[in-house]
């Protein structure tokens, strides 16, 4: 009866209503975009009544905020990052940098396409996105958390050594564990 | 109905409230910490919703079986706490092991938790923990003294070492211990600030400094455990304070109004604070709060 | 012949024959030194009973032997203990030099603890004292290490004692005429008023330096941490206690009878009480396990001190259960600092980490013994302090019980720094082919830790020797509700039944224990120490994150004015005064006959000048 | 200042021979070209005997054309508020130059800079290999002949649509026929 299909599925709405309504962000301020984050958290936006709140590590946190652009040395530390937090986990690549390189598209040590490596559930555009876009970005990451869809994490699983090969391309010396899921 | 397993249904049905109680009480905090910054903030059942989502949480990681131990043993200290504090004044209601209620016993399973928890954190392996862990029971050392001291006062006051017995003279007198010892009552509140860690003491899981310190490593069930067992030891620590001081409560909407304003006390002294180091807080509670202890012994004993 | 010259005589020859064993190989040095232990042991416990007495007479002095309940308490501590760590001691010493020298004064220690609780007069006592103290003193410069000041210090300190002890004894002869310390006892009202006060302080000095109390307490963390750990166990465990012993009986017979003994148990207890407080702060200070733990050790001796002094029935009985208490859990915690430095070579914090999957028995029972020492239900440590807190508050000493509450509290820093340091944190490249020791070293740490559980559940069973114990110190059986085999009443009439508690204390930790590890166990992954959330950097295997260097910083910080000074210091500044006195002595002999000539002729002059003034 | 200014330049010319002064910059400035063999005795000199107690900077410039690598040291003086700039030309193919940290500390993380981003190596610096540029595999990227938009074409990926890194704001035009404001054009290429 508990594994009945139809009971499964008030579960998993209940459980992704609770997950949608309940989002720990790790941001992980890499670039100038970590100034947008305290706006968006304190009085004048408020990002906590939507549940959003920060989480101090990865173990605890559900969404890995990647605030701008990310040079190779900080991949590394990204990718770590990601794979020490714990599933459901969900990727929001926040600015133009993490889009298409944005003003770094030609810089020596920046990574342009941050979905090569990481599975982005959601991107946020704008250099810097206001902390409009921002809240906008997140309700768009809860409404993907209700439909079920926001499974990149389930992706990257799938495709490790796809996103292994693209990394370590970058990061040649890899000395990191084993991702264990 | 001395059965155990009615015994056992009473522990469930206490830790059901308290756990309900305790939820919406952070929650409730967290939402008037947002207005006072003028903010919108969570809606008040928050915390129930993160509980879930933390309870849903697919996967988890550990780093060996002190880990597993750790929540434990903190729940442990937080239902051996709530069944040995009388809930209601009539002892029909909740009365799990409240006759054994005795004020040293409960001081020391009071400490079993945080202790437990520090060997779970130990075992992780990260820094942050153990430093917080350190932060954490350093602290424990500075408020226990008044604590002890405002508990000592009512222990010599009223020659009984038991909770009921404590709330049963506040029954038949009619005069709340606030009113009939009222520094014990000044250098409890004080220590009870240092007891719930909300600024200026949330010295020991500082998210800024030490990322979350002993918690650091525990995500998902673990985390899960860890907010259950502080919102049951919440509702525990709040319910004490009631019997002790404000006559204990005859029903659950008495007890819930009494608690609530107690648990007012350290939520609004922690939002306009910032933090203090640690030294600086231990002396904290070394200063006024051990004087007011002082003061209370001294008028218990001549009085 | 009887059976109480048997076991002596067991003992020396045992002793000696064991020590000359050496060259008919390990195995039966091993078997010779078990034996020497437990033979005489069991003849003990089963051919003398309590009560047992006689009365002998050697070269024309009566000497006195016999055992009443409180001393056949003691012996308790001292042949359990003793067997438990002599198991130890053989796997201990294994490929360890001196063996035979090590045996010797572990048997003679041991003897000489049974016969000082077998001696009913004071020239046997002082015997078998002289002989503890010598052996434990070889058995402090045993290893070799730093014999100049911790063994002089412990040696100067222990002749202090013996001849404060010594000096009371002749005293005693002197007014009573005899030896026995029945006539002491009797006829201590009819001395003068100032004998009364001069005997028990040196009675007390004497004992107080094997009890570690407040000022004459220097010797005792170095002479614990640098004799032999198999050895410190009793040293700590037993021997110290002999020193509780003597007390116990100055306070029962003596300072009962007279209207000064109230002044002696409160100076006595709060010098207990400052034992208690200073002891834990210098011991959260140290980053050697075994410092820490003979800082430890002189803390919960001021616990003790502080039951025993303040001598109501619930505090005596609360310092006696703590003094067995201390014995188990405190032998258990040197046993396992020996057995974590006999596998990594230190016994320093800062060095090791990580040992819970390399040694996990061992953990198992420093766990239990430290969350006895902490006195943390269910375990034994918190029976005796709880009974602790009620006497000192029925006894009206609140102050004493704030003191000794902020000590107990504290004790959990160095409890959880101990626990931390050898056992959690980062797992180590360095240690990581430590193996568990054998498990003649394991089996007796691991049954010790067992009993402060048993104890902490059912403290009756010890609590009714204490009780019989007590009732031959003059103590009436009044207190006999205080126990029963699973219930403490305390004197409101108050209970806290501990067999419930234990059984839901057991099963909501199960019940969580369960939950935690069952809820999404196919998705729980165990992740080695080096994967932890640090900013996503990966520690290397060589790079160890452990935070052990500067531990409880801050609150050593906050208590830094009552720890500026060391009472050691003082005792340097005596000694160094005492020095230019004896170098100025010096320089009055100097060799020269011509300046012996100066002082003869100055010495007549003087002589001459006040002979009219003094003969007239 | 002047008397100040000719007083070091005598001094610095009798030390050391090959030192050719400039002296035409504003006021509180001085200019020396030495051989890369005479810097470290120049700065001690500087250092100990003059009163240059402060490195403020050290630079590094790349003459493509002239095969050479330029390292400036600025040294200032706080009693006589006077900056020297010592000059040395290093050979571009094999840029080896003695190591300074024993005179200012400071000077190592400079030098290990220099080392990745140049790839100038100085004889007796005791560094770990990786400061700035971990796993870096490339050439030193701060050099004129370093072609960075080429190198980061070929080592990341590429989102479709950014080949040309034109500006948006024209490509925006060009589907919209939108027109772009006044105050705008000024930022437009």
């Amino acid at each position: 009866m508990i594994n009945d299909k139809n009971s499964q599925k008030i579960v998993d709405f209940i459980q992704n209503w609770a997950r949608k309504h309940s989002i720990w962000v790790l941001a992980y301020g890499t670039g100038c975009g970590a100034i947008e984050i305290p706006p968006t958290m304190t009085s004048r936006y408020d990002a906590e009544r939507l549940g959003v709140r920060g989480a101090a590590t990865p173990r605890q946190a559900d969404v890995l905020l990647i605030t701008g652009y990310l040079t190779t040395k900080t991949l590394k530390r990204v990718i770590r990052v990601y794979e020490q937090m714990q599933d459901p986990k969900y990727v929001i690549g926040f600015g133009s940098c993490t889009i298409n390189g944005g003003m770094y598209y030609d810089s020596y040590n920046t990574i342009k396409v941050l979905d090569k490596y990481l599975p982005v559930d959601v991107y946020i555009n704008g250099c810097m996105p206001r902390p409009e876009a921002v809240l906008s970005g997140f309700a768009k990451l809860q409404e993907l958390i209700a439909q079920g869809k926001a499974n990149g994490a389930q992706k990257y699983k799938d495709n490790l050594d796809w996103y292994r090969e693209n990394q370590k391309k970058i990061i040649p010396n890899w000395v990191m564990p084993e991702y264990n899921w | 109905m001395d059965s155990i397993w009615f015994k056992l249904l009473g522990v469930v049905v206490s830790f059901i409230v308290a756990f309900t109680v305790g939820m919406t009480y952070m929650g409730l905090s967290r939402k008037i910490t947002a207005r006072v910054q003028n903010r919108k903030g969570p809606p008040f059942y928050q915390n129930f919703i993160d509980a879930m989502k933390l309870g849903s949480k697919t996967s988890a990681i550990h780093h060996g079986v002190m880990q597993h131990f750790g929540p434990a043993f903190l729940m442990v200290s937080s239902v051996m706490s709530l069944m040995i504090i009388p809930v209601l004044n009539n002892g029909m209601w909740f009365s799990n092991l409240n006759f054994h209620g005795d004020l040293i016993f409960l001081l020391y399973i009071m400490v079993f938790g945080p202790l437990g928890m520090a060997l779970g954190a130990g075992q992780t392996g990260n820094p942050n923990s153990a430093i917080g862990v350190t932060r954490g029971l350093s602290q424990m050392v500075g408020f226990e003294i008044p604590w002890v001291m405002a508990l000592v006062a009512l222990m010599i006051q009223y020659h009984t070492t038991s909770i009921v017995d404590l709330m049963n003279i506040q029954v038949e007198s009619g005069t709340w211990l606030i009113f009939s010892s009222p520094f014990a009552f000044i250098a409890a509140v004080l220590a009870m600030l240092g007891m719930f860690r909300y600024s200026p003491f949330d010295i020991v899981g500082a998210p800024t400094e030490l990322a979350s310190g002993p918690m650091s490593e525990n995500g998902g069930k673990y985390l899960f455990t860890m907010m259950s067992s502080a919102s049951v030891f919440a509702f525990a620590k709040l319910t004490l304070y009631v019997d002790l001081f404000l006559g204990g409560a005859s029903n659950l909407i008495e007890l819930l109004i009494k608690t609530f304003v107690i648990y007012m006390i350290p939520v609004l002294y922690g939002v306009v604070s910032p933090r203090y180091r640690t030294e600086q807080s231990i002396r904290y509670f070394w200063g006024w709060p051990t004087f007011f202890g002082l003061l209370a012994i001294l008028y218990a004993v001549f009085f | 012949m009887e059976t109480i010259f048997l076991i002596f005589i067991l003992f020396l020859g045992g002793a000696i024959v064991t020590w000359m064993a050496g060259k008919l190989g390990n195995i039966v040095q091993d078997i010779l030194f078990l034996a020497t232990i437990l033979v005489p042991s069991y003849l003990f416990y089963t051919n003398v009973a309590t009560g047992y007495a006689i009365d002998f007479n050697v070269g024309g002095i009566e000497l006195s032997w016999g055992i009443n309940a409180f001393g056949w308490l003691f012996s308790l501590i001292v042949l359990g203990l003793g067997a438990f760590a002599a198991f130890y001691a053989v796997s201990f010493m294994k490929g360890k030099e001196r063996r035979g020298a090590f045996y010797l004064n572990f048997i003679l220690s041991i003897m000489a603890m049974l016969g000082i609780l077998m001696s009913q007069d004071l020239i046997s006592f002082f015997i078998f004292w002289e002989i503890m103290t010598w052996s434990s003193y070889i058995m402090v410069v045993y290893n070799g290490n730093d014999v100049q000041r911790i063994g002089i210090k412990y040696f100067v300190f222990s002749a202090i004692g013996a001849y404060a002890m010594l000096m009371a004894i002749v005293l005693i002869k002197s007014m009573t005429g005899s030896f026995m310390i029945e006539s002491l006892i009797s006829s201590y009202t009819s001395f003068s008023y100032d004998m009364q006060i001069l005997i028990p302080v040196l009675l007390l000095t004497g004992f107080g330096v094997k009890a570690a109390i407040m000022p004459l307490h220097v010797w005792a963390p170095g002479a614990y941490s640098n004799a032999p750990m198999a050895y410190t166990s009793i040293f700590s465990g037993s021997l110290s206690k002999m020193g509780i012993y003597g007390m116990v009986i100055v306070f029962t017979t003596m300072l009962s009878y007279v209207p000064e003994g109230v002044w002696f148990r409160g100076v006595v207890a709060w010098l207990g009480g400052f034992t208690a407080v200073f002891g834990t702060l210098w011991a959260i200070k140290q980053d050697d396990a075994k410092k820490l733990l003979a800082y430890s050790s002189v803390a919960q001796l001021g616990y003790i001190i502080v039951g025993v002094a303040i001598g109501t029935p619930l505090a005596m009985m609360a310092g006696l259960f703590l003094a067995v208490m201390h014995a188990i859990f405190k032998g258990t915690l040197f046993m396992v600092v020996g057995a974590i430095e006999r596998q990594t070579g230190t016994s320093n914090f800062t060095e090791v980490t990580g040992l819970i999957r390399k040694m996990p028995w061992t953990f198992v029972a420093a766990l239990m013994s430290i969350i006895a020492l902490a006195g943390i239900p269910p375990l034994g440590g918190f029976v005796g302090k709880w009974m602790l807190y009620e006497s000192l508050i029925t006894s009206d000493h609140y102050l004493l019980v704030i003191v000794i509450f902020f000590s107990s509290t504290a004790a959990f820093l160095y409890c959880y720094k101990f626990l931390f340091g050898f056992f959690l944190g980062q797992e180590e490249e360095e240690w990581a082919h430590v193996k568990e020791a054998p498990a003649l070293m394991v089996v007796p740490m691991v049954i010790l830790a067992g009993l402060t559980f048993l104890l902490g559940t059912y403290p009756g069973i010890i609590l009714k020797p204490i009780a019989n114990g007590m009732q031959t110190l003059g103590y009436g059986m009044t207190q006999g509700q205080l126990w029963d085999t699973s219930i403490i009443l305390n004197e409101w009439g108050n209970q806290v039944v501990l067999q419930p508690i234990l059984y839901a204390i057991l099963g909501i930790f199960v019940f969580f224990v369960i939950f935690v590890t069952i809820k999404g166990y196919k998705n729980t992954r165990y992740v080695t120490t080096k994967d932890i959330s640090s900013s996503g950097e990966v520690p290397l295997a060589h790079e160890n994150l452990t935070f052990s260097q500067g531990f409880f910083q801050p609150f050593l910080r906050a208590v830094e004015p009552a720890m500026r000074r060391q009472i050691d210091k003082y005792y340097t500044a005596i000694a160094n005064g005492l020095e230019s006195l004896f170098d100025f002595t010096r320089r009055i002999y100097t060799g020269n006959g011509q300046t012996y000539a100066i002082f003869v002729i100055v010495f007549v002059v003087i002589l001459l000048i006040f002979k009219n003034s003094i003969f007239g | 200042m002047d008397e100040l200014k000719t007083k070091i330049i005598e001094r610095i010319k009798a030390n050391f021979q090959d030192a050719t002064e400039n002296n035409s910059f504003n006021y509180n400035r001085l200019d020396f070209n030495v051989n890369k063999t005479t810097v470290p005795s120049i700065l001690f000199y500087l250092k100990d005997e003059m009163g240059f107690k402060h490195l403020s900077h050290i630079t590094c410039v790349d003459w493509l054309e002239e095969g050479e690598l330029e390292l400036i040291f600025i040294v200032w003086s706080p009693v006589d508020k006077i900056k020297v700039f010592v000059r040395t030309r290093l050979d571009r193919e094999n840029p080896v130059m003695d190591n300074i940290d024993m005179i200012w500390r400071q000077a190592h993380t400079y030098e290990r800079e220099f080392r990745e981003m140049f790839g100038i190596q100085f004889t007796g610096l005791e560094a770990p290999q990786d400061f700035l540029l971990e796993d870096w595999d490339g050439p030193p990227p701060m050099r004129r002949d370093f072609h960075t938009e080429e190198y980061a074409s070929e080592t990341f990926f590429e989102r479709p649509g950014r080949e040309d890194a034109g500006d948006v704001r024209e490509e925006i035009i060009k589907r919209s026929g939108e027109e772009i404001p006044d105050f705008a054009k000024k930022y437009s290429r």
